[in-house]
């Protein structure tokens, strides 16, 4: 007991301590998985947000005020995700929140309406995602969007012979289950489907038990390890199409030659040439898509601020989402429109050629 | 008139080694019986298979006309054997009185159930429990060192708590692992006086030995054991003059 | 006030798992890293009988609890058979085995996706809607948790249990199964786990595999290591510590994009510096 | 031929796992550690060789650089941790959750220098495609795993029974008292044991990324599926557990024709507990 005390008294000392709330600056989370598999990701994210508020802060702010995002590492993990949540609400009283991934964004989902604090998701694409909350909003279509385009595409391409092969997670499952569903209601029939880890590259028993279905075209569904499964169909020698949706703009797979001839959806989100030099200046790395979306889905919130603060009107979690709605039209990277909680954004189809992503349509979900 | 304790024929192999080999021998109620032989024997190896430690590959052993052949060794403590080890294994970070009590039988709130739901019946018999434990200690001479640490205890006193620790389990037939070795001329003088003490409380014995002198004193039966087998049973002045026996145990360097 | 309370919240759902981890590991000597797996199951029937709506909040935790024990038998058995370093390995496989089992049996535990809306815990018909009143229910589990793991500690099983991790033929030789005692350490150890699951699937009302992977059955472990094994103040100071790790390192200044790797970093530390330096943990026993 | 193709690619998979078997078993057999930061060791081969690509070495440099750096690392762990563990005659629930803590700290220097992301080799050559015996296509990369894998077993097999230090090591796994009273040195042998260990794991370290790309977090799933393998193959025995390493890649592979794929890694794990359960000492293991 003594030791109960003793640590305890410590404990909590500290944990105030790091509770010192600072005044004058415009202060927003981020909770995103910083650590674990989904790091890669997450570390894309948030340099979207970091660089989009240096950008706006080095631009005098929004409407004079400092901008901060606080980040908070989830790992992915709803638990985790929550604890963050709480944080931020409760102790540095944010108004809106960054979240990706699936499974977090669900988890905090019922908080947000509870608590009318803002969520903005720009990463993850389940289709639940876009009724969960009237607080969460989507600045991309779910993934039952994309795969309802792809889906159309394919079939007036002529390949109504499908097979799939997806990561066995929540993004994963969600792409599958929405292709089974869309593929045969645009007129095709799905052969066989395929698992794999998330984490683990080695596709080739997946790929090799796809083929034998003998598929005229197969749909992947995975987010990491894409060059490699590219590498390994190539290898195995395989020929029907592969179709995807907007993960597979990889530079590094759409760059390598075993992807030629890939087809995917396209969620259009275009960065000017001289800021993906200002982002690579600063980061080593080019502007990959994550790092695009949260620099939109940034813009996208600073210009709701800008406009409530302008007017005078406190910024809550409330106001954020009402103003939002009443903007509803926003030109960042790209044009979106909010018609429900769910961006209508166009869609491309592009096919990898001699290393590049060409477009070669337009098309949309409805 | 059925044996108190028999093994008939037991055998024991290790790898290729045999340590019993087709071993037989009977002791007698309330007297003390000697366990002599060189190292190697079997002596050890015999206790492990009275006690359930060890299954034997053949043979038998029976205790008051019952068969213990199978038997897990909590149900021989039971049956009412119980053993001490040469290395002691006293539970080193519990006090000697807990030493004690973790060996005596059927006490309330030794599984979690009776322990969560009825802990204050747990604790009256917990303390009616201890009585009986330092009642022991004190029966071998420990109770001033009841609420010591084993491991601050002398080798003298852990070797008087490990006979506690056997005599706790209630059992009637006590099989020791060199009580004696080890200890300074009176601590000895003090063990023989137990051990006697002890067979006056009704207890048979059967103590592996090695120190002669020992034997001579407290033996009513020696039983000398070679190679896994017995060699000769008899008084104790009969096995140490057996000039035979003595090249066999001192390998001729007397 | 609502982050403290979710903070009590889940610490006190993770001192009930840090109870059953150390009862297991600490105290039985059974290195078990599948603790987690059972957490889920725990979790996984709550939500069922909840989302169904086929009985509310308490009997739903009691069959959770029976289950968790049974299965915890199941799990540690071979514990019992095989020697120690073997059964770690068994108990790894036991993990990822059970995250297969959640991941991919999407009929039962909503697969990979999680199964969102669980509703709130309720009490003799009232709903636990506010933070508040789930901190009290959950404070008071680890209350319960904390009071039985003392009162076991305390009586002859506590001492036998003891006494097992110091010698077990001795123990044998004094005429007690240790089998038994084993046995009903692992039962007590899954009744725990089972119903920290059952208070974390209402507290969240949303679980998914992830909160039930080797991860985290690693967490638990560093938990009782830090805490220290064997005790029941261990097994509190453990959670509330590593929990408010994350939050305490926002106080040292590291860049971001390494920040997160860092914490992970400071666990492993955490766990090199306490076996070679303070293997007791910080309030505990000797391991 | 599906089931040809994927019985090639199992022989593949199977050979680097086996040299991760026999490398912890190594350890496991003589040390009585049970090595889980070993899967750090492996992460990092990878890394370090393809660092050294990146800035331009050629490639047999790279792949001694990353063995050196291992042997360095191994006998590292061993000296600065193992050995003072045991020095204060830590249990081995104390060393193993000290593993684990090393694996922890690997994984996460590498994730903080590297970062999460997946990265790729850039050796042509390695993806260059070869058609062996029927249809069935086999990379460079694949070749070569099976070559080296091959090489390295037959290294640690003359090794272990045609040289001095190989036999004072077995002598030394058999009996660690024995082998103290006739001056062996056991701790010295400890640190010979794991710098070889971590060298011989270096090879599927940096030849299997080459095939699959290196992540961080990625080295616990093979050291698992290889335990199973030495434990399955009856520890101490080399060709057990190489063998038994070939035999659950192929499990895993080939239980594709039967089962749907997510089940897979699920149904060794449950076979090996199972197993457990019925023959814990291993198939290899001369019966009692």
């Amino acid at each position: 007991m003594r030791h109960l005390l003793r640590y305890g008294i410590g404990l909590v000392a500290v944990m105030l301590a790091v509770t010192g709330a600072r005044a004058d600056t415009v202060r927003f989370g981020a909770i995103l998985p910083l650590t674990g598999p989904g790091a890669m990701i997450g570390t894309q994210q948030m340099r979207g947000i970091q660089f989009a508020v240096d950008k706006a802060n080095a631009a005098g702010g929004v409407h004079g005020n400092k901008i901060e995002v606080l980040f908070e590492d989830n790992q992915a993990k709803p638990d985790q995700s929550i604890l963050s949540f709480n944080k931020l609400v409760d102790l540095e009283h944010v108004p809106m929140i960054f979240t990706a991934y699936s499974g977090p964004s669900l988890a905090m989902a019922p908080l947000a309406t509870r608590k009318k604090i803002l969520l903005v998701n720009a990463g993850a694409q389940a289709d639940k995602l876009a009724t969960a909350s009237p607080y969460l909003v989507n600045t991309l279509p779910t993934i039952g969007d994309e795969v309802k385009v792809i889906s159309k595409y394919l079939i007036s391409e002529g390949k109504t012979k499908g097979a799939i092969l997806y990561e066995n997670d929540a993004a994963g499952i969600a792409g599958r289950d929405d292709f089974v569903k869309y593929f045969p209601e645009a007129g095709g029939t799905i052969l066989s489907q395929e698992p794999a880890q998330f984490g683990q590259t080695d596709y080739r028993p997946s790929l090799l038990k796809l083929a034998d279905a003998k598929p005229q075209v197969m749909l992947v569904s995975i987010t990491a390890g894409l060059l490699q499964m590219a590498q390994q169909y190539k290898q195995l020698g395989m020929k029907f199409t592969v179709a995807g949706t907007t993960f597979f703009a990889d530079p590094a797979t759409v760059a390598d030659p075993s992807s030629e001839g890939f087809v995917h959806t396209q969620v259009r989100i275009d960065a000017p040439p001289e800021l993906e030099a200002e982002f690579k200046a600063k980061y080593g790395v080019n502007m990959e898509f994550f790092v695009r979306q949260y620099y939109n889905a940034t813009q996208i919130v600073l210009a709701v601020a800008d406009k409530l603060l302008s007017e005078g009107k406190p910024l809550t979690g409330q106001s954020m989402h009402d103003e939002l709605f009443t903007i509803g039209k926003f030109n960042g990277l790209i044009p979106l429109e909010f018609k429900s909680n769910t961006a209508t954004v166009p869609l491309d189809i592009d096919v990898m050629k001699g290393g590049k992503d060409v477009t070669i349509k337009q098309m949309s979900a409805d | 008139m059925t044996a108190y304790l028999q093994a008939s024929g037991v055998e024991v192999s290790f790898g290729g080694l045999k340590a019993l080999n087709d071993c037989s021998f009977t002791i007698q109620q309330g007297r003390i019986t000697c366990l002599v032989g060189p190292n190697g024997a079997g002596k050890t190896t015999i206790f492990n298979v009275i006690t359930g430690f060890l299954r034997p590959g053949a043979g038998s052993v029976s205790f008051k006309g019952q068969t213990l052949d199978g038997w897990k060794p909590q149900a021989i403590v039971a049956a009412g054997i119980a053993r001490t080890f040469q290395n002691l294994r006293l539970f080193v970070d519990l006090t000697a009185v807990d030493n004690v009590l973790a060996s005596l039988p059927a006490q309330a709130g030794e599984e979690p159930v009776s322990a969560i739901f009825r802990p204050f019946h747990v604790w009256s018999a917990q303390r009616r429990r201890r009585e009986e434990a330092l009642a022991i200690l004190d029966r071998v001479g420990l109770s001033a060192r009841s609420g010591d640490f084993v491991r601050n205890l002398s080798y003298g006193e852990q070797k008087l708590l490990i006979i506690a620790r056997v005599l706790a389990t209630g059992a009637e037939l006590l099989l020791l692992d060199e009580p004696a070795s080890g200890l300074s001329a009176g601590a000895l003088e003090g063990v023989m006086t137990l051990l006697r003490r002890l067979q006056d409380d009704g207890k048979t014995l059967l103590v592996v030995e090695h120190n002669t002198r020992v034997v001579q004193k407290i033996a009513d039966d020696v039983l000398f054991l070679h190679q896994g087998h017995l060699m000769a049973q008899g008084s104790p002045e009969t096995i140490v003059n057996d000039p035979a026996l003595a090249e066999i145990y001192f390998g001729g360097a007397l | 006030m609502d982050f403290w309370l979710s903070y009590l919240t889940l610490a006190s759902i993770y001192v009930l798992l840090g109870l059953s981890t150390n009862l297991l590991v600490g105290i039985a000597g059974i290195f078990s890293v599948s603790q987690a797996a059972v957490f889920g199951v725990g979790a996984y029937i709550v939500a069922f009988f909840l989302m169904n709506d086929v009985m509310s909040f308490l009997p739903a935790l009691a069959i959770a609890a029976v289950c968790c024990v049974a299965l915890n038998i199941v799990l540690t058995l071979p514990a019992l058979r095989v020697a120690g370093d073997y059964f770690v390995v068994t108990s790894f496989g036991i993990q990822l085995l059970a995250t297969a089992v959640f991941t991919n049996w999407t009929g039962g535990t909503g697969g990979a996706n999680g199964l969102p809306g669980i509703p709130p815990a309720d009490l003799f018909g009232k709903a636990l809607e506010d933070t508040s009143s789930e901190t009290i229910l959950c404070v008071g589990g680890m209350v319960l948790g904390c009071l039985v793991f003392w009162l076991v500690m305390r009586a002859p099983f506590g001492r036998l249990l003891r006494a097992i991790r110091e010698d077990e033929l001795a123990v044998a030789a004094s005429g007690k199964s240790v089998l038994r005692a084993k046995v009903s350490a692992a039962a007590l150890a899954g009744a725990f786990a089972g119903s920290a699951g059952g208070l974390y699937a209402t507290f969240l009302s949303f679980i998914d595999p992830s909160s039930f992977d080797l991860d985290s059955s690693i967490l638990l472990l560093t938990m009782v290591v830090v805490g220290g094994a064997r005790t029941l103040a261990g097994s509190i100071i453990g959670p509330f510590l590593l929990l408010a790790l994350p939050q305490i390192l926002t106080l040292v200044e590291i860049p971001t994009t390494i920040a997160a790797a860092a914490r992970q970093l400071i666990y492993g530390v955490l766990l090199i510096v306490f076996m070679l330096f303070r293997p007791q943990g910080l309030a505990g026993e000797k391991l | 031929m599906l089931a040809l193709q994927l019985l090639c690619n199992g022989i593949v998979t199977g050979c680097a796992l086996g040299i991760v078997a026999i490398s912890f078993s190594f350890v496991y057999s003589t040390t009585k550690i049970f090595h889980v930061a070993h899967a750090g060791v492996y992460t990092l081969g990878g890394y370090v060789a393809w660092s050294l690509l990146a800035h331009g070495f050629p490639a047999p440099v790279a792949f001694l650089v990353a063995v050196a750096a291992c042997t360095a690392l191994g006998a590292l762990i061993q000296t600065g941790l193992y050995a003072r563990l045991e020095r204060r005659r830590a249990t081995h629930l104390v060393v193993l959750i000290a593993s684990l803590g090393v694996l922890a700290v690997i994984q996460n220097i590498v994730a903080a220098v590297y970062t999460a992301n997946i990265l790729q080799f850039d050796l042509p050559w390695g993806a260059k495609v070869f058609t062996v015996v029927g249809n069935v296509r086999l990379t460079v990369t694949q070749l070569l795993t099976v070559v080296c894998s091959l090489a390295a077993y037959a290294a640690v097999m003359w090794f272990s029974h045609g040289t001095i230090l190989g036999k004072q090591i077995r002598a030394v796994a058999s009996n660690p008292f024995l082998a103290e009273i006739t001056r062996l040195r056991p701790r010295r042998v400890h640190v010979y044991v794991m710098a070889i260990a971590s060298a011989l794991v270096c090879v599927p370290g940096v030849l299997v990324p080459l095939d699959f790309g290196l992540q961080p977090y990625n080295g616990i799933t093979p050291l698992l599926t290889a335990t199973i393998a030495m434990i399955a193959g009856g520890v101490g025995s080399i060709t057990g557990a190489f063998v038994l390493a070939i035999v659950i890649a192929e499990l895993q592979n080939m239980s594709l024709l039967f089962i749907p794929g997510e089940w897979s890694i699920g149904i060794t794990f449950f076979i090996f507990v199972i197993f457990m359960l019925f023959r814990p000492t291993g198939l290899f293991a001369a019966a009692r």
